[in-house]
């Protein structure tokens, strides 16, 4: 269903071409699905004055991998798009925060739920739509509200991504995908509303045809550049996380 | 449908999908257009997308490899290629409407100069069958459409407006007819290629708009 | 996950309290999905009054099985809302043209899309969104648009469901669900746009947790009410077409 | 946290987890609604959301059943009862927004006699950490919320009004703090059961608005 194939050989080569400016969707919630490879990748290739959306820009965790934060803290991100600019407990303190409270990193924060719709919408060809999430809140402050039958809503944006970066447990060559438990999350969701989804694969990239059609979460269609995960310590896994102290 | 001169109904599909560039995302309408399908693109490969949410189908199947719960828009039973999936309905009109569909191909009774055209309601019809067709053609990033030159009482099809209820406005770049390969330009249509046997004036006398003509005007090259 | 049983013994008890004036989804795209029993038994049941929501009103193909459009001349519906309300090639003439063009039924024509997007946005507690379908024809005469970013948009609101009537290939007690192939198409949607969800299944309904979570395509918590689909003469099942006469 | 009168954390999630009804779709917030999970509810059964697209996650997982791809909103390694189920975010966010989930406990710094709550952003702070919690608040059937009845300083949580930033307007049903049970009644709070040890005069003192008392006014019942 197409002749060019969609395997890259190196994380390098399959960032390299990223612009500066770029608006870029980074997958993940906690550690599953987050592309820790393609973002290390990005760190060296370097790209300057980049929109990151994610959950969060990450960076309260231990062991920390890399994450958002460490683009903004390399000197790569103009701004952010997510729905933590702030941990959810208030003692830790994102390594973000100092960036954003000095105005050198500007953020956008989003409720989590109106984030993955946006994206989704985006990707779905619906340029707008209303939604309850926030409303009443700080966020709607000087927005567009409608009551419809009734109740109150805020009209939402779609949010296109120039790059999605995702991570998969498999992979066709036609780059349908399959994600392994919570891996999923927000990671299908920013392959439709990217122009280019760019994927780490944990597993060896299958011949097409290999996941059976029912079985796929993620069509090919929305996927464009494919590299598997080398082993460790060339390539970056999930790691157990410590204990948090009390 | 009646004799008519120039091109065959395969051969209208065969010069259309002669357009379709490798890796493209497909979508094509019952009749005429499905018959796109059949044509020898060469190295060029295309994935088929239907609006049931089926991404990747093949050929109509053979007795032999008939499953009963896969089927095309059509409704035919259709095979699947390596790589196919499936999606639902919300998923599979968030693709078309997304702009994921490289091209849609459609029947139409009427194609406008300024790329309007109208499918899916009869004159004085109450109601009609619009399926899936406003959505690919508002969303599409190209609407190709297939038609019959001329109506059986041989009025134009390519008109300078549609008297029929429109399906979209203004999204038509390419019309493949018995008579040759058309784009609308505005304020009419230009003749991009020419079927054997006709003539500019035959064609001129049954478009609506003003009719221009490609600089060293080729004729379809058929390959059957 | 919860202790009552979401499994009925027939046809006739799930469809028992359906009460007149219900507005049903009924899944079903060509053949595969459509649910060929429920309907059947819905038939029996005599519920008037209905508001009936799916692709086609149907009837234009051989051999006939249940569909929306029995319901209609069986006198139990008031209106219609679905994509077609003539047959694609229009000289198929679908048995509920008579009752439409005579007004003893209402109908609402919505392209197959926003058809689609109103039951997956009334599921996700989307009131309403904007789509460039329809825009700038018949359909759109009258109705609110907005231009967005320079493109002019039609606003369109969520159609929720009292029941949906849906078929599934397999299914666990829980109510997780798995389609095959075509026939997953509206059924997902429906689901989740329904207050009640009945679905018929083709295999035996297996207990929870033998689909792995990662393969659901539509989770328990959007299914009600189950029923097996015994063997044909008992139960309905799909069959090749007829082909067409040119 | 500091020492505290009345219920331990436990008995607060306890308590609160006593409210649901067999065969809810639940969804716990990280910290002590968390803590509900464990509550020994008889026969009831529930099925646990997960903000990330898990539907119906058990307990959290020992060393040999921890896969690391596999967590709760709060990140912790889970496992999976029969009948589990993953969604993408998208999804999972449309069960909330859609209403599926019968019920959210979260915490909070502010519960408002109106049932508004405050549980995003301290006092002072750019951003915060908003996650799911206004689309739960906003779209759930019903708002728990749990949290120690005085702040450190000892000033009130249960208020007339939020001077923090809300999460929502107006939503709040029921609260679980360490000296009892209230519903938000519009002009102040309706204590419902009072925990050992306490005095209604003690609550009263340290609660926002008027205090109102349920006939018959029980202890909580403690299980442990």
């Amino acid at each position: 269903m197409g002749q060019k194939s969609k395997q890259f050989g190196s994380f390098r080569e399959s960032v390299a071409d990223i612009p500066d400016g770029s608006t870029i969707g980074f997958g993940g919630f906690a550690m599953p699905g987050v592309p820790f490879n393609l973002i290390k990748a990005l760190m060296e290739q370097g790209a300057k004055r980049l929109t990151l959306v994610g959950n969060t820009t990450g960076g309260a965790q231990q062991p920390r991998m890399p994450d958002m934060g460490m683009l903004v803290e390399n000197g790569q991100v103009a701004k952010v798009i997510c729905a933590f600019t702030a941990a959810t407990r208030p003692t830790d303190v994102l390594p973000f925060t100092k960036y954003y409270e000095s105005g050198e990193v500007e953020a956008e924060l989003v409720p989590q739920g109106t984030l993955a719709e946006r994206m989704r919408s985006a990707g779905a060809g619906v340029p707008a739509f209303y939604t309850p999430t926030a409303v009443g809140t700080e966020l709607a402050e000087g927005r567009e509200t409608r009551v419809i039958n009734g109740r109150e809503y805020l009209l939402e944006y779609a949010l296109k991504l120039d790059y999605a970066f995702i991570r998969a447990r498999t992979a066709d060559s036609f780059g349908n995908l399959r994600f392994h438990r919570a891996q999923r999350n927000f990671c299908p969701v920013m392959a439709t509303a990217a122009t280019c989804t760019i994927v780490e694969v944990d597993e060896p990239i299958l011949p097409a045809g290999a996941i059976d059609p029912d079985d796929v979460h993620t069509s090919g269609i929305f996927v464009h550049r494919l590299i598997q995960v080398p082993a460790e310590p060339d390539g970056l896994w999930p790691t157990k996380r410590q204990e948090r102290r009390r | 449908m009646s004799e008519t001169k120039g091109l065959t109904r395969q051969q209208m599909a065969d010069r259309m999908a002669l357009e379709f560039q490798d890796g493209w995302i497909v979508n094509l309408g019952v009749g005429i257009p499905t018959m796109c399908s059949n044509t020898d693109t060469g190295d060029r490969d295309f994935t088929y997308h239907s609006e049931n949410g089926v991404i990747g189908y093949g050929g109509v199947a053979s007795p032999e490899e008939e499953d009963l719960l896969l089927v095309n828009a059509g409704g035919q039973n259709v095979t699947l290629k390596p790589g196919a999936s499936v999606v639902h309905h919300a998923d599979s009109f968030a693709i078309i409407r997304g702009g994921h569909i490289d091209v849609t191909v459609m029947g139409a009774y009427q194609v406008s100069m300024t790329g309007d055209f109208a499918n899916w309601k009869l004159k004085g019809q109450k109601g009609g069958g619009i399926g899936g067709a406003m959505d690919l053609a508002a969303c599409a990033k190209r609407v190709f459409i297939i038609l019959e030159h001329v109506t059986r009482a041989g009025g134009p099809r390519l008109v300078t407006a549609c008297d029929l209820p429109v399906t979209a406005r203004g999204v038509v770049k390419l019309v493949s007819t018995n008579y040759g390969l058309f784009e609308p330009t505005g304020d009419g249509f230009l003749l991009r290629e020419i079927a054997p046997g006709l003539t500019v004036d035959e064609i001129r006398a049954t478009t609506g708009g003003k009719l221009t003509v490609a600089d060293g005007l080729k004729t379809v090259q058929l390959s059957r």
